[in-house]
């Protein structure tokens, strides 16, 4: 599984990509982001607000309840302020 | 119908907008949108905007807005292009360009693009003032505008 | 603030953007709307489109109009230009720029000044269609777009 | 009083202004109208229906009932179709 973070996500984990092979009880998008929190300082301080966070499952806007385990590409980010 | 361009460079308005009408008679209606960098946004003056994006799921994302506004409205060309990298105050941010017979299709297209872009297209905007820097917040509002275009009595709707 | 000309010569939309961007870094929207002459309006092939206006009125009118757009929107600036005299299909017909620091203000004076110019600013249009020519008829729909910005809770009316 | 007349009101009058002095019996754009019509074939024909007629008082949109004895310049023409 291929994850990519974003703006202040990115920058509070420290990296704007890692390939990870969560274990098969990750099934939800809610499961990984207690997962991922659990892998450094930055990772919990970047997910300890799901509010202000937002997920793609293969480029497209999920929620907490959707499944990840057969994604390929999952990014985390900040509500999205283009235009 | 409507050609989409995720950049770092400028662009030119009149360019774009003469690319719309070239070799055709058959348009009634063009509108434009330009968004700037402003300078003083919420306060202290702006030294500079940095934009980040999501390659791939921004073209996704831009494609399904640009689709759903083409059935929608009879739109005859449209042209959306966002830019990302880092901006200056006064610098071009974003062109949304809306072609059609009727002046009302092209208004309303224009606003849902924008309204949609805003909250559905995954750029992140970064603002340098001096030495500060800091990542914009979602404003609200955005979600509101765009929320708009789903009531069963929104313009458009009808016209499906 | 807006700027406005009744003149029989073409515009140039990127000459009028410029020149409201120009100097200053304090504007993050700007709408253009540009009205063009259709070939196939209604049917058989246009030949041509002749503008009449009445002098006088016409600027009285469209400052109205303008004025109102300011004291309902906060903007920056804006150009109102209406050409008149005998045009062909692909001519521009009017421009209407805004520019505002927020997008929605933007989008709304320039529908509500074109919806306003539509039903009152004294313009006719003459149309010639190989040798028929027939004055264009007032449209409903026109009055009904206009109508809309009267109602008590129309944009831009809590601002005033 | 100056009168003005514009489109196919122009063009079924015959002329684009003229200078006239109603009685004192018209005060009212109702009354001009039914005045200006007795004029020739093609005032009658121009202002046969009123419905489709627009008036203007010194530049600013009238109705019927409007006052015009001490108007300067009234105009005459159909719905207006700009823009």
């Amino acid at each position: 599984m291929h994850l990519l973070y974003f703006a202040w996500v990115r920058e509070r984990i420290g990296l704007d990509a890692e390939a990870l092979a969560p274990p098969a009880t990750v099934t939800t998008v809610a499961d990984l982001l207690d997962w991922l929190g659990r892998r450094s300082a930055g990772h919990a301080e970047a997910f300890a607000d799901r509010t202000r966070l937002r997920v793609a499952v293969d480029q497209i806007f999920a929620d907490m309840s959707t499944p990840v385990a057969s994604a390929r590409e999952i990014a985390i980010f900040p509500p999205v302020t283009g235009g | 119908m409507i050609g989409l361009r995720v950049q770092a460079e400028d662009f030119n308005l009149a360019a774009e907008v003469d690319r719309l009408r070239a070799g055709r008679a058959d348009i009634g209606a063009i509108v434009t949108f330009t968004g700037l960098v402003r300078d003083m946004a919420d306060g202290a003056p702006l030294t500079a905007m940095t934009l980040e994006h999501y390659p791939g799921m921004v073209e996704r994302q831009l494609a399904a807005i640009c689709a759903e506004a083409e059935a929608r409205w009879p739109l005859q060309g449209g042209t959306v292009i966002h830019r990302f990298g880092r901006l200056t105050p006064g610098d071009q941010i974003v062109l949304v360009a809306t072609a059609s017979a009727h002046r009302q299709a092209a208004f309303e297209a224009a606003m849902f693009i924008m309204d949609w872009l805003k909250t559905r297209a995954p750029f992140w905007k970064l603002e340098e003032r001096g030495g500060d820097r800091h990542w914009v917040d979602a404003r609200t509002s955005d979600d509101a505008a765009a929320r708009r275009w789903r009531d069963p009595s929104a313009p458009g709707i009808t016209r499906r």
